[in-house]
């Protein structure tokens, strides 16, 4: 099964103890699915249900369905400037 | 080119970098590091970002200001421990006219301030430390002495 | 203490001088002498003053902007010859937030452009100069080639 | 009679070709009185009749009345900035 990259920032970043988790890309899976694991790891229950998601870089919704090779990222709110 | 720095940010070097001959208006923006926040006092903090998709995102925002106004604008933003004081975001935007200097400076430092994925760490003056988050109630999640966040 | 300088404005100098550690927001404006006006070539211009009124109405202005708003406020204004590109009047206004930094220092930049008495006269590419009056038909009163005006 | 300096700036000063006149200031002469006096000069028919006054750099009407020791000026529309 393909796997696929996830950044993790700042406070997502510090919640699972890593900036940079690989999961599976298992058959039609979303960005949901992919938050869903996320949440069950230790320590990522903290991350809400639907985060600020971005696929290469473009923010995408939870029904988004990314492709072996894309980069996903989780985002914590905004707190530039 | 990278809206991103390490270092000190000079106001006066991108106020120059749009300045041109038929510009007659320059308005700039500078958010400088506050010793306080929600009432805490700050001690220090770090920003952090995403830096590819913060340039792609200020390079989409900086295009969305020249089309809208007829300006040149110019970013940039600190990452890193930046101290009290010193200036963490600058915006720089230059127009025939005051108008639209100040309509798209004010438009690019809201827009980046949304939309940059950029983020901020404190540490207060009692030593404790939090991720600043605008949307959370309180606008901040304190990070635990062990390290851990909340 | 005087808002006229005959030398080059440092728009940093200003925004450091209104910069304070509890202060971070600051809107900062640059009038630059434009190569052009009313649709005509300019090369060269200069700036004079009624000084001791100019600096009483400033005094005025700027005390107006740090009532209205919890701003500090600066200004400076230059006189005598000013080359194209450089900076004739830089305006810094720094709070607590961009809000009251960008309305006080937006309104302190259309209050000395109506209220401070400091005259332009302009000489254009085809060697005629003229003396600036926003309030004339053109903006414009020529001066003869005698140096006599119209 | 006592006489009262009169200060012009600008395309004023170059209407009358100098920067400050003294002119008499006679019993109940108002501002206006001084600026007619003014536009009877040689050049000062070009003067507005009622143009920016100031009287100890601060503005006054046409009818305020300037006491002996006064700094009066006329003032062109300001284009600073």
């Amino acid at each position: 099964m393909p796997s696929i990259p996830v950044l993790l920032f700042a406070r997502y970043a510090d919640l699972l103890g890593t900036s940079r988790v690989e999961l599976p890309l298992t058959d039609g899976c979303t960005v949901a699915d992919l938050v869903r694991h996320l949440r069950s790891l230790p320590g990522g229950e903290a991350i809400p249900e639907r985060p600020f998601v971005a696929v290469n870089m473009v923010q995408v919704d939870a029904s988004h369905r990314p492709q072996p090779g894309d980069e996903v990222a989780l985002l914590p709110p905004m707190a530039g400037g | 080119m990278t809206i991103l720095t390490r270092d000190a940010i000079d106001p006066g070097a991108l106020i120059a970098a749009v300045s041109a001959p038929e510009r007659g208006g320059i308005a700039c923006f500078v958010g400088a590091v506050r010793d306080h926040h929600e009432g805490r006092g700050v001690v220090g903090l770090e920003y952090s970002a995403y830096d590819a998709m913060a340039d792609a995102v200020a390079a989409a925002i900086l295009a969305e200001a020249e089309s809208r106004w007829p300006v040149a604008v110019a970013l940039r933003h600190r990452l890193g421990p930046v101290p009290i004081g010193e200036a963490a975001v600058v915006v720089a935007a230059a127009g025939g006219h005051r108008d639209e200097a100040f309509a798209a400076c004010r438009y690019v430092i809201e827009e980046v301030k949304r939309r940059v994925p950029i983020w901020k760490r404190e540490r207060y003056v009692d030593g404790s430390e939090a991720w600043v988050d605008p949307t959370a109630a309180g606008g901040l999640h304190p990070v635990r002495d062990d390290g851990t966040v909340s």
